[in-house]
């Protein structure tokens, strides 16, 4: 197909053909031995109108493959749709996948729409990020775990996938120290911003996760994370969403694939023809360090965490075409392991 | 010019008049990092160290 | 203590005291046998500041008490600290807890906020409720399972509970047809209003909460629920907190604490010593759904599918005092079954 | 005055000129509820049995 957006029964007659006679190709290394989730063994309950059951259990004693964490943009050149039809197709052939969610662009249009400024701050190693002040971390709370992920957790469903919609906050799932103080560079001058309600991950919930895969559902991520305050105490806090995805690859043992806007990480960014296949040996990751620019380098620092939290493989891939996540696990974009 | 102590070696610092809380000054005597925590009267502390972390 | 707030110190001195020596009082008979829940087997796994180890198994072979399914408003009167306590209370003693919440009045501020306006219609039984159209719809989904859940599902953790936010749509916990045309009385004429995003809980995925509950979590719950149309596919709608917290407890067989900011339900509701202790026949149900006015109306209603869904009891009572939910179960309020 | 069909007996009925859309008529003849569909030209169908649901 070469179309970019997919209706419901399009979605479904795909899903059926992949389960009932997916052909030998190249792909099927990809998948289970086929173990489709069975019903439940206690009977009556909820099946929506999509026809899923939920909590079936998986009859294949578990996956030979390890699971795929998919992040997906929340930016608005990216499109879901070409995710959301891969990862029913995996889920469909048995495959454990967890989405994890970003969107930092929506929470600066609804900032602007309430009539106020989001906060960008520049690091004193040039990387840009959000200052969150607590009106800001209030409309984040609104727009991640709220507006997106709602709306994606039912986008999913449509497709005939099981999923459930977690913050960070939910079971601790991903939970670590709030940094309340950043060093940022203003005016040419080095400061302190005290009062950003952000975080880094340091633990993740993987049990949470776990359970449910082994329900038959896929969790949904996205950020706040849970941190933890010098007091003790605990708070939603901002936390960067490429690093949450690669805190659940390496907790989980997963692929990480990363859908963005771009095919892959290039030698040069400005020359398309310079698109880095894989990465494999600590010279080629340093030369792929070197060649990131913008916001490719939180991409990649975020793949180099991922490795050494335990995932076994990070993909950085295009999220604008048919199968993106199959394509990515599969060869395209750029491999790093 | 008002002026203020390092709080790492007690040398007295010379501050300039566009001073903004927050700021982050090196002390010409020991090369510490001091953090303006206040700036009328001029407070100086040890500027932490901060790891890189951002938010969404 | 008197105070309606509390410091987190009292808070986990208050549970310290409540797990330690509970002291064989007139509240005995609302715990288990004190199984309290043991690390998991599998260890490894996030423990956030609160020391909250997630996951925990119960070692006491299941509760003998049903479930406790507390519904809390998001009303500005309705303050949730005593509810907050309360719920680690039980939870420590090992008694499964439900929290349930609304909101309503949240999204209008927030709606407000944007500049916006909420819709108000009249049923034609004299039922005043919100019409909710497709941007009041982005709005709840930023305020009920994003902000407010995000909020009470971190204030629990921070009081020692393990908790899980979700909402309707998650595993399609809550779902049902959406119910797009509403009949409304408008200028003193009937009119049909078509375009709500609104529908009619049928189904509670059971599963997810008791697989929940059985590894120590606290389900945190809320609106929006999965709503069906007409052409299978499914969307994030809107539907009343009580009701959905009513089907919860009918789907667990739970006991339904409703905790409200007036006493409980007023045979006379101007006539502060006219409650209503408690309805166990038909006839006595009658005349409490005769009393009922106003807001408590909806409730009440709440009340009856709750127990025709399979709760064993619903309890109305107020939130503003200590230990709302304790007093409730043991002879507070207005006990219906 | 504008005149349309009831959607259940077929007798005409005379129509306000204030009728708005979603309007619903009774049938003088027949007693069906009718929801006004359209008001230009007016369309008149049964109005559905609409059960009470209502949001948070
Ligand atoms: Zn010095
Ligand atoms: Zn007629």
């Amino acid at each position: 197909m070469t179309q970019s957006t997919y209706t419901r029964e399009e979605l479904l007659a795909a899903h059926e053909q992949l389960v009932d006679n997916d052909c030998g190709t190249a792909d099927d290394h990809l998948y289970t031995d086929g173990g489709t989730a069975s019903p439940r063994a206690d009977g009556g309950s909820a099946s929506d109108a999509s026809g899923i059951s939920s909590g079936a259990k998986r009859t294949d004693g578990g996956s030979r493959e390890p699971p795929v964490v998919v992040k997906v943009g929340g930016a608005r050149a990216v499109d879901p749709a070409g995710a959301v039809a891969d990862v029913a197709h995996l889920v469909a052939n048995g495959r454990e996948v967890v989405v994890v969610h970003g969107g930092s662009t929506a929470v600066d249009d609804t900032l602007e729409d309430l009539g106020e400024e989001p906060t960008y701050v520049e690091t004193p190693s040039g990387v840009v990020g959000r200052f969150t002040d607590e009106r800001a971390m209030e409309v984040f709370s609104m727009v991640m775990p709220g507006k997106l992920n709602t709306d994606l957790t039912a986008t999913l469903r449509n497709a005939g996938v099981d999923a459930v919609g977690l913050s960070g906050v939910d079971g601790g799932l991903l939970s670590g120290k709030r940094k309340s103080a950043v060093r940022v560079v203003e005016d040419g001058k080095k400061k302190i911003k005290r009062g950003d309600h952000s975080g880094k991950i340091e633990s993740v919930n993987a049990q949470l996760l776990e359970t449910l895969l082994g329900d038959g559902y896929t969790p949904v991520v996205t950020v706040p994370m849970l941190g933890e305050e010098q007091d003790g105490s605990v708070t939603p806090v901002n936390a960067d969403a490429d690093r949450a995805a690669a805190a659940v690859a390496g907790a989980l043992g997963a692929e990480l694939v990363v859908l963005t806007d771009v095919s892959g990480i290039y030698k040069n960014p400005d020359d398309e023809t310079t698109l880095i296949d894989s990465a494999k040996t600590p010279e080629e990751l340093k030369s792929v360090e070197t060649a990131a620019e913008g916001f490719m380098t939180k991409k990649v620092m975020a793949a180099k965490e991922a490795l050494t939290g335990g995932a076994s493989a990070v993909i950085v891939s295009d999220a604008n075409v048919n199968d993106p996540i199959v394509s990515a696990l599969t060869g395209a974009g750029t491999r790093i392991e | 010019m008002t002026e203020a102590e390092c709080a790492e070696c007690g040398a007295t610092l010379d501050l300039a008049d566009d001073l903004e809380t927050g700021e982050i000054i090196d002390c010409g005597t020991c090369g510490a990092e001091l953090e303006v925590i206040d700036v009328n009267p001029p407070v100086l502390d040890r500027a932490p160290e901060l790891e890189e972390d951002w938010g969404e």
